[in-house]
């Protein structure tokens, strides 16, 4: 499966994952308590240009990311001109803007295992890190189960219904699941 | 009501997080910007049918995790922090309510057919349980007043009674295949 | 006629998984062998074309390959079945076609038969064993006429005597020409030629016989 | 010692899938053949206790069938795997045995160097292939230490050189027994002894190669 994860090896690339998590969630609430004007909003941004930059991201990787999220931006900004009034509505169109960059960084430079594995170490459990390592593992098998429904259907010439097709990709997966839980059982896996 | 896991429901439930992702890789189509139709709540429909309660409200929260810390496994491919964030995070945390409440509908109706029961519980959690935090995160996030927002989000009931008619088709589809998959 | 490739690739991102196979098929029967990954199953996917060539040309009795001439076996008959009953399920394939109930009915009794499955045509697909389950897939794809049939591993799941049944039964139909990707060399030696992919590459064809020798004896050590 | 059935039959609903089986097992390796439905798998349940008798009674190694003394693998690589990583995924067998850190890590280097994936140690789980996932499920089970190893069809979806590769490290692995169910004669050969059951009865049992050669002789006609 692939992941978002850009590889790098800037400062914010090292940060343990808890860390960035922890940050960005101190920065998005020191801007909700900021008073509400352009120049904060505006300082959102350019804070989020210059951790991109410090995580080694080419000036181009910030702009795509902007680009990604121009319709949110249009979304925001245009009902609350007109509803409220110009100023308030590109202070929240820029400051989302801004938090949706941060957040964005934070996941491009961890690695998803890392944070699987934060995930495993708050919440402790042996069997937590069981189920996640079987979705993981799942998205992989209903992925091929899917694709051979698909293909099978194209190669008989006449396409069944997407009902059907459907219901037989819960029934072969289903079942597929149980046969995973008698693997899981041989292997004398307790829960 | 316990909350137990068998070994059983392990890989079921972790099928499910396969299949809510394989469901949301269904092209998206977008009638609004930025919060899509997607095939996505069909996944969660039948998480809570088949999987029940507390099992199905568990499979999209792992679906949800997974997404989190950066499988780009949302609609249309999207996933990390920002998704939750953005505004189509209401919707995100009404899945996972909503498959414990169509699970919880099922299971309080036994007696009742599950073409039946199912539609209550897909109307009462597909719909309701996941549009309610859905408008009020969109408003909130987008700074919009909640009317409109509300008014706007009509145009997806087309479409997620679509799902429903399809949920109860496949549900009883995997029930007439093999009823001893629906049992938990 | 026959089937002819000439210069074909196909790439998937980065990799090739043909690189410019030129080759024709006239045999009645041909096996496809190799390795895991070696291509066999996306030269299958091109005969029906389920997949399209990346660069080259590919003709089928000289047509472009399409799913009227060819028709696919799977390994995983429960990937392929669509219907309830099995008369329901091999009747589906000739959904489309225009065809009055009784022409339908007959085509699918003549199917059922050469697969052997005629009393079983009332009973329900998910009650039919792996080996029925696989022969109705045959039946499900014979039904159309294809003139050249492929399949894909059609023997991995069922054992020796459902083995030799399907072996006997794609022997039998009255397709012009049969393609069979298998793993299962004695599956192989049933048929006239056979191809030996590796890497992608076109590495042997030939009588079965020889290419199987020369198969066995790179893995015998 | 060994492996020892009395009278064991086992019940679905209705029907039989092993009727009142008496059988010793003493043989370092022993071969279970018999066409699908038969009561193989069945059979190979009972040795590891994921299948309890309907009546009758086993005991392997002298005690009731366990997941601690026999390790199983299965024909689907994929739904073998439970951890991303391969040393994870080793190390998830050792799970509740309370071990020290580096007593986990060296049996799982171990177990990764019987089966030749040491060097694939910190490689993703989704990235290996067909053949190499096989070898992971060994690993997996071996690595437990079981006194007997019970292989269901490992190497139906192989190739030739991945075939070879599993059945040799079958063979070598430290368990004291060994039972392989499979279609695949060739395989089944590789085994001292071979039990065939048919429509769950025990059918015959003995040297490999006269099994094999009774089983073969039913088939062709
Ligand atoms: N849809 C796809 N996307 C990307 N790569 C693919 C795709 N299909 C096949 N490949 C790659 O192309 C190569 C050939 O695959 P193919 O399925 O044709 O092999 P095969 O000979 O049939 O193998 P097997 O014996 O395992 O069935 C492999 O390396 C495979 O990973
Ligand atoms: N869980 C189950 N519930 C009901 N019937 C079962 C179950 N498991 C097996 N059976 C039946 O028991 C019989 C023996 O099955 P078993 O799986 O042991 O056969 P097998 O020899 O392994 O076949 P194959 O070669 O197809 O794997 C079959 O008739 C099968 O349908
Ligand atoms: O980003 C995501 O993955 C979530 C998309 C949420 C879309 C909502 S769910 C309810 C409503 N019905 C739809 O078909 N789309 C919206
Ligand atoms: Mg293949
Ligand atoms: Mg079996």
């Amino acid at each position: 499966m692939i992941s978002l994860y850009r590889p790098g090896s800037s400062p914010i690339h090292r940060l343990p994952a808890w860390v960035k998590l922890l940050a960005l969630a101190a920065v998005l609430l020191a801007f909700s308590l900021l008073p509400k004007n352009l120049w904060v909003a505006s300082f959102s941004l350019v804070l989020a240009l210059v951790l991109f930059m410090v995580a080694g991201m080419a000036p181009r990787d910030f702009l795509m990311n902007t680009w990604k999220l121009r319709y949110l931006i249009v979304v925001i900004a245009l009902p609350q001109i007109f509803l409220v009034d110009l100023a308030t509505g590109c202070y929240n169109s820029i400051i989302i803007l801004g938090g949706l960059l941060m957040a964005t960084l934070v996941t491009i430079t961890t690695k998803t295992s890392e944070m699987v594995e934060l995930v495993k170490r708050l919440t402790r459990s042996e069997n937590f890190a069981l189920l996640i390592g079987l979705s993981i593992n799942s998205i992989a098998v209903v992925g091929s189960i899917a694709s051979g429904i698909v293909e099978s259907g194209k190669a008989r010439g006449v396409r069944p219904s997407a009902v059907r097709q459907l219901t037989n990709l819960f029934v072969v997966s289903l079942k597929q699941a149980d046969d995973y839980a008698e693997a899981l059982a041989a292997r004398g896996v307790e829960v | 009501m316990r909350f137990e896991l068998k070994l059983r429901d392990y890989p079921r439930i972790a099928i499910f997080v396969g299949l809510i992702t394989a469901l949301s890789f269904v092209p998206a189509l977008y009638l609004a910007p930025e919060v899509p139709v997607t095939a996505q709540t069909l996944g969660v429909m039948l998480a809570g049918a088949v999987l029940g309660s507390y099992r199905g409200a568990l499979a999209v929260l792992i679906y949800e995790i997974l997404a989190l810390v950066g499988l780009p496994i949302l609609a249309s491919g999207k996933g990390g922090l920002s998704a939750f964030t953005g505004p189509t995070g209401g919707y995100l945390v009404g899945f996972i309510f909503g498959a414990y409440v169509i699970g919880l509908v099922i299971e309080k109706l036994p007696k009742l057919n599950i073409a039946l029961s199912s539609i209550i519980g897909f109307i009462l959690g597909g719909i309701v349980t996941v549009y309610i935090p859905g408008i009020l995160w969109v408003s909130y996030s987008l700074g919009l007043p909640l009317i409109p927002v509300a008014q706007g989000n009509l145009v997806f009931l087309i479409g997620d009674s679509v799902k429903i008619i399809l949920a109860v088709l496949v549900l009883l589809g995997i029930k007439s295949a093999n009823p001893k998959l629906l049992e938990n | 006629m026959a089937i002819r490739l000439e210069g074909v690739s196909v790439g998937f991102d980065a990799r090739l998984a043909l690189s410019e196979v030129s080759l024709e098929l006239k045999a009645r029967s041909t096996a496809i062998i190799g390795i895991n990954g070696s291509g066999k199953s996306t030269f299958a996917r091109l005969l029906n074309g389920l997949q399209k060539p990346t660069a080259g040309s590919i003709s089928v009795f000289g047509q472009a390959p399409s799913q009227k001439t060819a028709g696919f076996i799977f390994s995983n008959p429960d990937l392929q079945i669509v219907m309830p009953t099995v008369f329901e399920d091999v009747a589906f394939s000739l959904r489309g076609q225009k065809l009055a109930p009784h022409e339908v009915t007959e085509s699918v009794f003549e199917a059922l038969a050469k697969v052997g499955l005629l009393e079983l045509e009332t009973a329900s697909c998910q009650t039919l064993s792996s080996g029925q389950k696989q022969l109705l897939a045959i039946a499900g794809a014979y039904v159309r006429k294809p003139r050249l049939l492929i399949a894909d591993e059609p023997t991995t799941l069922l054992d020796l005597p459902n083995t030799k049944r399907i072996t006997k039964v794609l022997h039998q139909t009255e397709a012009e020409q049969l393609v069979i990707v298998t793993h299962d060399l004695e599956l192989a030696a049933t048929c006239e030629q056979a191809v030996w992919f590796d890497g992608g590459n076109l590495l042997q064809s030939g009588p079965s016989k020889e290419v199987i020798a020369a198969y066995l004896a790179k893995f015998n050590d």
